[in-house]
């Protein structure tokens, strides 16, 4: 399998940091998102399609999450939410087996082929190692919505400490007292101009999803804002969803 | 700063907002409509100062197209609605087009 | 007229003799040959040279605040004739012309400091795009210079050519004859020397409608009373729409804020124009030692005249990505005009569908630059009941026919984006 | 006077046990903790600290706040050096060094000077009515001296090495302004539960009261609002922060200065905070300024403001005379006068009022202070110090001189309406205060204190505590059932609400030296007579003919008082004179404060492909396209770009190359009405694209010009795969949401933007396939299993791959999309797939100039003033169908057959080379005016051995074959060229095909 790359990888090297660490800053790895749509009338359908394949009650408004085995689902639009999981079990499983394990594909036909797309004489396989996407996918058919698969598309920061909030206010126009934008609260924001998802996972702690092309510069912004403060650099931490939600909040 | 309501995420300052133009008209169906109508459409204003209907996108929020309707003289926003919903916010009576 | 000149001056100071007003204080006729609403820098040119250049004297400039209260009062000050589109390139570079005689043809000093003007270009593809702007002016009779990174150096060497700079200069494109010039001195010189003519400029006299028959319009109603006219003229920039509405008329205008800041006065440290070309932005040093600077529009409707302060953030920031050393310096005002923005980026200068209605509006960033000219051939245009052949392209029907593009940085049809 | 005579033994807010040595001109001098650098130069006996602007007439401090117009310092050196800072705000550190502005050699010599002796020529407006001749750009030469002669202190163009930050903040009340009514307000909102922000521009909460002795009875009342304030959790207090501006939205903008801080940028501290605070209510705290009186030499050093005189003596223990005489015309100079008493030699006081309140002259006489009633300060004298004044009584007696050296004045009391104003309310004169104060306030706003010209203190208290409770009601918190605090002990009686003030404008001839309206503008009575002579007498014309309230202190002592003037001399009443417009920001703001950290490589974000740190580690030279950041070429092909470009595309043409497309827009278009919405959109048709094939697409806006092109693949029924430009994929992604949420809601069709999931990877050369079959084991991507624009969707290693052939350059190419964190990778392994073959990356360069090998447009061409038949992509256009901009694209000109069109070039010139940017002529042509069409882009072509273009000529296509004449008059430069078609490289797409 090949090598799954963080965004930040290009990104410069953490400066300034100091005895005293109150903030820690890291990237969360390891995780599963899958965007998906109703359209106008047939959302009743898709949250009776998700609950059954997931057990995840799509939220109705855009201010808390919600939650359930290991999936969470945050409301994006009028009809779109935004389901974060672990990551494939296919890609996880294989994620320390290296690059030996590249082999021809198995050439099973699958149940669903709209979303595994083929060429002219192939067919990928789908759905065979059950995971929560496929479950998915299989419960929601063309007609009922869209799925677009942004795992690879959103990067997944974390501030944590009594300075989280004060280094977001920097470049954040959205009230964050703690009475306001409370402990699972979650918003779709702009910081410095790009489109973020703000979600608050703690007391002091904050997770930002942002485009992956803009992750390394708004990992350096972020950075240089909590220079000041002094900060540590966490990598690569795989958290699950759940136990952090149980956890935490 | 401008701030703008958007119905889904909350009040927001206009800098996380994509501004979209007139929308107090009418556009030509797909298809129909020749040049005079979608000339009309595209390049004569009110230009109204006083309630203005107009597109906004909450390009870093939701990504909705709102129409709000904005005093241009005080720049006082006093309705805004998801684009698609916004018949309720028709104009009425002289500002009709 | 009591001439200006520094003799007189000294005169005046040794014997301590008042000066005469620099225009009456007219009090309205009943009649005249044509009423020019509008008291800014075109509609006062406009008065001038209808005077000057037809002979047309009784003319009335009706403006409901003060004179040079609008856009001619509020900018930053350039003119310039580096244009590449066909139907802006010569217009524009009559009014340099003009303006390049103004102090002397109107006796007030307008102060016309032709320091230069570079555009710089951070990319290859955008100094092509430079290039096709300097040939295009040069193959019309305008001088204009490409210089590349180490003379943009030479010539500017406090901008940022470190490392850091997020897009790095490429080079730039100058012109040497642009400038600035004293804005509210045009709107007085031209004030002064309309009224030496015979010209009534009414202050405090606002137009609240038409006097329109089948044959067209014949008069205003004002605030000050009927006034009537063989022609009238609007020169009402910002306020067209609401102006052209009176008339029954529709334009492709929108009114928007466009934001001008200065910083308190230093000795001098820009000699220049410049223009950033990352993002519109632009920069030059007034005599009182203001560095004057501003950017693109506010991007929406507004009649406000007061700004958004995330642009002034953004615009300072172009500041300092062009000249950090700016940094220490200290914004000491920003304010706001409302400016007329049309669908692309051009002018008009016409006859409208009312008969003996003219028009002169929709200019964008353009309006201070133009001045001269706007005064010269909507003077022309009223004066012969035709178009001026410079601005012929400047009609309200080019829209619908798809003529002539102004657009002179290709930014389509959205009002707001130019 | 020697250093430090002036100081006062005890008393005030300075620190005595913490001496600050600073300097002035290299002078090294002493102060104080507490000091400011007024303070600690009026302690020092330093009388003249600047020269005027026009006439260099020797100044010395004012006021003892924002409002000072004379005494302004650069301070600090190199990248550190700030011009124009007022000495009477800036906190004294250890360290300091200042230096005098506007005075050559020197502010106690200086040879501007000579520039008083021709003021009279110097008058306001001079420079309209001359340096017209001889010549057309005489102009141009007196300017030079001009210039030189303007603004006040020098700037240096060294970057500066602080930092500066930005915050948004969210409260419900901000208090804006800690004096008595601040605080009072602050307290109210605060005890009923509200977020309350109490912002205060001095290190210290108190305002006015500050001003007290600080053994006084107002101190304990200060200190136990600050402290019940300081307990309370959800009052913030912000010092040494000023309110730049009111915004809409309640938005105020905030400026903190952290100076006294000592911030280390090198741990990223800022020196100063800009904050974006939005509140619910804002209540307007912001006090009063005590204005001059316009007399004869009033400008002398020596005359300043009684409060002034008052502040520096309470506060900062500094007696700045020790004969003083206090000039009024109101209740209020008597503190200053009854404070000095004691502490000096001998105060006087001329009032200009007829009818005194007896409380006061009997504590006058208490006092021993002698009381000149209906008298006024008709000239001051001495030059670089006051030494004495003329005293004329009102009632037209003789006048008299008296020795002095210290002339306190008070004309009365300005509200600081700045803010309130911004919103675009004007400000509305009260008569009885002899004041402009707010003419209303915007919703959630409120007003307290001497901003609504009542200046008594109990007022303040009692005004700050209503609007306090007020605005707390408006963010819903209820009133609290704590009474208001008891006003402080001890006010005097002749502490009123309007100060018995009696408005006086002028004093003394206009003939009698020069009498200032506006200190640093140098404007006088006699300018202001000037511009009413010449009819500059609105407002704003009285304020641009003769600059007044233009300066850095933006006319805060001198508006009124020129306003009534003007008023007098029209003889109108005052109110109808009108005000000038306040505009934002309240005091000079650093741009490095406005731009906070975007500069160097934060001023705009940076977008970076997946592959963006392999590049960097091979040899990638980077450059700007939009956001993004992409390859422009790499080092393995050459040191510099025009010739590593040539190597590269070497490699693409003989064997196969390699390159990163992740930054192109990628769009995933899913639903029941995909194809239908497709269908709408592009000109061409792409319902019937079958499944698994790409077709290349152009985009029209509603006026029927080009919007955007790319190439959009089927990957299901229901599902496509778009691409767009780099550069338009924003404005395209936001239009296909337009169209789907407001013009076509009916579609059942979702657009997502996957641009960032994917990463774009385009193979291309002779040898692409070969790479792929050996990278790809397994697959059939031979000719027939993957034709030219067919898809294949494959899964490989477990991980999906989009991989459709596709061609920008001509040759046979594919482009791979795979998902982001794979794309280093994937990359990775088509390298070491296609070692064999000699694969190389290429960069940008190579790209673009391959593409005009093949006559594909890009960047240069897809411009929105062109049509589809100007890029000659007529035909692509599906008539029968309607699509968007098919209504406007057929207005008549713009079908026009003679509008320049796409066209090739090839150069005719050996030795010579064809340029970007080149204007076009038919050979016959005279070269002038618009010429013909123009050059987009150029590229020497190694497969031709030319240099080759693509631009735009009127006819286009049906002047192939013609010898035409590319000018490039920038570089002396014509240069023959041939019209070809666009498509130099294998027309019949033979390779591609392959």
């Amino acid at each position: 399998m090949l090598e799954r790359r963080s965004a930040l990888e290009s990104s410069g090297p953490p400066t300034g940091r100091r005895e005293a660490r109150p903030l820690v800053i890291g990237e969360v790895r390891g995780f599963a998102l899958l965007q998906a749509g109703a359209f106008v009338g047939t959302v009743a359908a898709l949250e009776r399609a998700v609950r059954s394949a997931l057990g995840v009650d799509l939220p109705k408004r855009m201010d808390a999450p919600r939650r359930a085995n290991g999936v969470c689902a945050f409301k994006t639009g009028p009809e779109q939410f935004l389901l974060v999981g672990p990551e494939d079990a296919r890609s996880a499983s294989t994620e320390h087996a290296g690059l030996e394990s590249s082999s021809s594909p198995v050439p099973l036909f699958a149940e669903d082929t709209r979303l595994c797309k083929v060429g002219p004489e192939q067919v990928r396989p789908a759905g065979a190692q059950g995971s929560w996407m496929d479950a998915l996918r299989e419960a929601v058919p063309s007609a009922m919505g869209s799925l677009t698969p942004l795992s690879h598309g959103r990067t997944r920061l974390f501030l944590e400490g009594t300075p989280a909030r004060e280094v977001l206010s920097t470049g954040i126009a959205m009230d964050l007292h703690p009475e306001v934008f409370r402990c699972d609260g979650y918003a779709l924001t702009g910081l410095e101009d790009t489109p973020v998802l703000l979600h608050r996972t703690g007391s002091q702690r904050y997770e930002l999803y942002v485009l992956r092309t803009y992750a390394g510069w708004i990992w350096e912004w972020l950075t240089d804002a909590a220079q000041p403060f002094g900060y540590d650099v966490v990598e690569k931490t795989h958290v699950s969803l759940l136990a952090e939600a149980d956890g935490r909040i | 700063m401008l701030r703008i309501h958007c119905p889904l995420c909350g009040e927001r300052p206009y800098t996380e907002f994509r501004y979209g133009g007139d929308a107090g008209k009418h556009r030509p169906v797909h298809g129909a409509g020749g040049i005079e109508a979608w000339h009309d459409h595209l390049f004569l204003f009110e230009n109204a100062k006083g309630p203005h209907r107009e597109f906004w996108q909450h390009v870093q929020g939701c990504r909705q197209w709102l129409i709000a309707v904005r005093d241009t003289a005080t720049n006082i926003v006093a309705d805004v609605a998801l684009a698609r919903d916004a018949r309720g916010l028709e104009p009425q009576g002289p500002g009709e087009r | 007229m009591m001439r200006y000149s520094l003799p007189r001056l000294v005169g005046h100071a040794l014997r301590d003799r008042p000066w005469p007003r620099a225009w009456r204080k007219a009090t309205p006729r009943s009649h005249y040959d044509v009423v020019i609403v509008g008291g800014g820098g075109h509609g006062l040119a406009t008065a001038y040279y209808l005077a000057a250049n037809h002979g047309v004297r009784r003319v009335a400039v009706l403006e409901r605040s003060y004179i040079g209260s609008g856009n001619v009062g509020r900018n930053t000050t350039l003119v310039r004739s580096n244009y590449m589109m066909n139907g802006s390139t010569q217009f524009f570079e009559f009014s340099l012309k003009l303006w390049e005689g103004l102090s002397q043809a109107l006796n007030f000093n307008v102060m016309l400091s032709q320091r230069g003007q570079i555009v710089l270009g951070h990319s290859p593809a955008q100094m092509d795009g430079l290039a096709r702007r300097g040939n295009t002016m040069l193959l019309n009779g305008i001088e204009a210079e490409l210089l590349d990174r180490g003379q943009v150096q030479r010539l500017l060497p406090y901008l940022d050519y470190s490392p850091a700079a997020r897009f790095p200069i490429a080079g730039g494109l100058l012109q040497r004859r642009a400038g600035t010039v004293r804005h509210d001195a045009v709107a007085w010189g031209y004030a002064r020397a309309a009224d030496s003519l015979g010209v009534d400029i009414l202050e405090g006299c606002e137009v609240s409608g038409f006097l329109l028959d089948a044959g067209g319009v014949h008069g205003v109603q004002t605030s000050r009373g009927r006034i009537l006219a063989d022609r009238v003229a609007l020169a009402v920039a910002g306020h067209s729409s609401q102006l052209a509405a009176l008339a029954g008329l529709r334009l492709p205008i929108e009114s928007h804020l466009l934001q001008a800041f200065v910083t308190e006065p230093i000795k001098p440290f820009v000699d220049h124009v410049i223009s950033f070309g990352a993002e519109l932005f632009y920069l030059s040093q007034s005599d009182k030692g203001g560095l004057v600077f501003g950017g693109h529009i506010d991007g929406f409707n507004s009649f406000t005249q007061r700004g958004q302060f995330p642009k002034a953030q953004g615009v300072a920031q172009c500041a300092l990505a062009l000249i950090p050393g700016m940094s220490r310096l200290k914004l000491l005002r920003h304010w706001a005009g409302i400016q007329d923005m049309t669908p692309d980026g051009g002018p008009f200068i016409c006859r409208t569908p009312v008969r003996n209605l003219y028009f002169n509006g929709g200019w964008c960033y353009q309006g201070f630059k133009a001045t001269p000219a706007v005064g010269w051939c909507l003077a022309d245009t009223i004066a012969r009941d035709e178009e001026h052949p410079l601005v012929r392209c400047y009609g309200l029907e080019r829209f619908a026919q798809g003529g002539a593009s102004l657009d002179e940085y290709g930014h389509g049809h959205w009002t707001y984006r130019h | 006077m020697s250093a430090g005579s002036h100081r006062v033994r005890a008393g005030g807010r300075i620190d005595r046990n913490e001496p600050r040595v600073f300097s002035l001109d290299g002078r090294r001098l002493t102060g104080y903790r507490g000091d400011t650098l007024a303070s600690a130069l009026l302690a020092a006996g330093v009388s003249v600290v600047g020269r005027s602007f026009k006439y260099h007439r020797p100044r010395g401090f004012v006021t003892a706040g924002v409002d000072e117009p004379n005494g302004l310092f650069t301070l600090g050196e190199g990248g550190r050096a700030e011009p124009n800072a007022q000495g009477t705000v800036v906190q004294l550190t250890d360290g300091l060094r200042a230096a005098s502005q506007n005075a050559w050699p020197s502010v106690r010599f200086d040879w501007g000077a000579v520039n008083s002796w021709i003021a009279p020529v110097l008058q306001a407006g001079f420079y309209y009515k001359t340096f017209m001749g001889p010549t057309r750009r005489a102009w141009m030469f007196y300017e030079r001296f001009i210039r030189r002669a303007a603004g006040l202190g020098a700037a240096r163009h060294d970057p500066d090495p602080d930092r500066y930050d930005t915050h948004y903040l969210f409260t419900d009340v901000l208090v804006i302004g800690a004096g008595p009514a601040g605080l009072s307000a602050a307290l109210a909102a605060g005890r009923s539960g509200a977020r309350v922000l109490l912002i205060e521009q001095d290190g210290l909460l108190g305002g006015t009261l500050l001003s007290d002795p600080v053994t006084g009875q107002t101190e304990p009342w200060r200190a136990r609002l600050e402290a019940e304030l300081q307990s309370l959790p959800e009052v913030r207090i912000l010092r040494h922060t000023t309110a730049l501006g009111v915004y809409d939205g309640n938005t105020a903008i905030l400026l903190t200065r952290r100076d006294h801080c000592a911030p280390d940028p090198g741990n990223g501290e800022a020196l100063q905070i800009l904050t974006s605070v939005r509140a619910k209510a804002v209540i307007h705290s912001t006090g009063a300024t005590e204005r001059p009186l316009v007399f004869p030499d009033n400008d002398r050093p020596g005359v300043m403001m009684a409060s002034a005189v008052r502040t520096y003596l309470n506060r900062y223990a500094v007696a700045c005379g020790r004969h003083a005489v206090v000039l009024t015309n109101n209740d209020s100079a008597y503190a200053a006068a009854f404070d000095l008493a004691p502490q000096i030699d001998r105060v006087t006081v001329v009032d200009v009022r007829r009818a005194l309140h007896p409380a006061l002259t009997a504590k006058a006489a208490s006092l021993g202070v002698e009381v000149h009633a209906a008298t006024a300060v008709t000239g001051v004298l001495g030059r670089t110090r006051v030494r004495g004044v003329t005293l004329t009584p009102i009632d037209g007696a003789r006048s008299r001189s008296a020795p002095c050296d210290l002339l306190c004045v008070s004309g009365g009391w300005s509200p600081m309406v700045h803010l309130s104003s911004h919103g675009g309310i004007r400000p509305r004169y009260q008569a009885d205060s002899a004041a402009f104060v707010p003419g209303g306030y915007a919703p959630g706003h409120f007003g307290a204190g001497a901003l609504t010209g009542r200046f008594s203190l109990g007022e303040a208290v009692q005004t700050g505590w209503r609007a306090g409770l007020r605005a707390a009601a408006e963010c819903g918190f209820e009133r609290v059932s704590a009474d208001p605090p008891a006003e402080p002990e001890g006010v005097a009686p002749w502490d009123t609400a309007n100060h018995r003030i009696e408005p006086v404008w002028a004093l003394g001839g206009a003939r009698a030296g020069k009498a200032f309206v506006d200190f640093q503008n140098d404007v006088t009575v006699r300018d202001l007579a000037i511009a009413h002579q010449e009819g500059y007498e609105s407002v704003e014309h009285l304020k641009r003919f003769t600059t007044l309230g233009m300066g850095t202190d933006q006319g805060k002592t001198s508006n009124i008082n020129a306003l009534a003037i003007m008023a007098g001399l029209r003889g109108i009443e005052l109110p109808e004179a009108g005000t000038t417009t306040f505009r934002p920001p309240f005091v000079p703001a650093r741009l490095g404060a406005l731009a906070g950290r975007h500069v160097g490589q934060h001023f705009r974000p940076v977008r970076r492909s997946p592959l963006h740190a392999w590049h960097l580690g091979h040899g990638a030279q980077m450059i700007e396209a939009g956001p993004w950041l992409r390859p422009w070429y790499y080092r393995w092909a050459g040191e510099t770009v025009e010739r590593a470009y040539l190597e590269e595309m070497r490699r693409v043409r003989e064997a196969v190359g390699l390159s990163d497309v992740s930054t192109l827009g990628k769009i995933d278009v899913q639903g029941p009405d995909a194809a239908e919405f497709l269908d709408r959109l592009y000109v061409n048709g792409f319902a019937r694209l079958p499944v698994g094939k790409a077709r290349y697409g152009v985009m029209l806006n509603d006026a029927g010009t080009i919007l955007d092109d790319g190439t959009t693949t089927r990957l299901a029924e229901t599902r496509y795969f778009m691409t767009t430009t780099t550069a338009g994929a924003a404005e395209v992604m936001s239009w296909l949401e337009f169209l789907v949420q407001t013009a076509w809601p009916e579609l059942r069709v979702h657009v997502s933007s996957v641009t960032d999931e994917w990463a774009g990877i385009a193979v291309a050369g002779p040898k692409a396939r070969a790479v792929l079959e050996r990278a790809l084991p397994g697959w059939d991507v031979s000719n027939e299993a993957l034709p030219h624009m067919g898809c294949l969707e494959i899964e490989w290693d477990r991980m999906p791959v989009r991989l459709i052939r596709l061609s920008f350059s001509g040759e046979l190419a594919y482009e791979l999309y795979v998902p982001a964190d794979y794309g280093t990778a994937f990359w990775e392994h088509l390298l070491s797939s296609g070692e064999p073959f000699g694969i190389r990356p290429y960069g940008l360069e190579a790209l673009a100039s391959l593409r005009i090998e093949k006559g594909h447009v890009a960047g240069a061409e897809v411009d929105p003033r062109l049509t589809l038949n100007d890029l000659g992509l007529g035909r692509m256009a599906r008539p029968e169908k309607p699509f968007i901009g098919r209504e406007l694209a057929a207005r008549p000109l713009l079908d026009s057959p003679e509008r320049p069109s796409l066209v090739g070039l090839e150069c005719l010139e050996p030795g010579q080379r064809l340029r970007g940017g080149a204007i076009l002529f038919a050979a016959s042509d005279e070269l002038k005016g618009h010429g013909r069409g123009y050059v987009t882009s150029v590229t020497w072509s190694p497969t031709l051995g030319k240099f080759i273009a693509l631009g735009f000529y009127a006819g286009g296509l049906r002047h192939v074959g013609e010898e035409i004449v590319c000018a490039f008059p920038l570089y002396g430069e014509r240069v023959r060229a041939r019209i070809t078609s666009p498509v130099f490289l294998d027309p019949k797409g033979e390779r591609l095909h392959a």
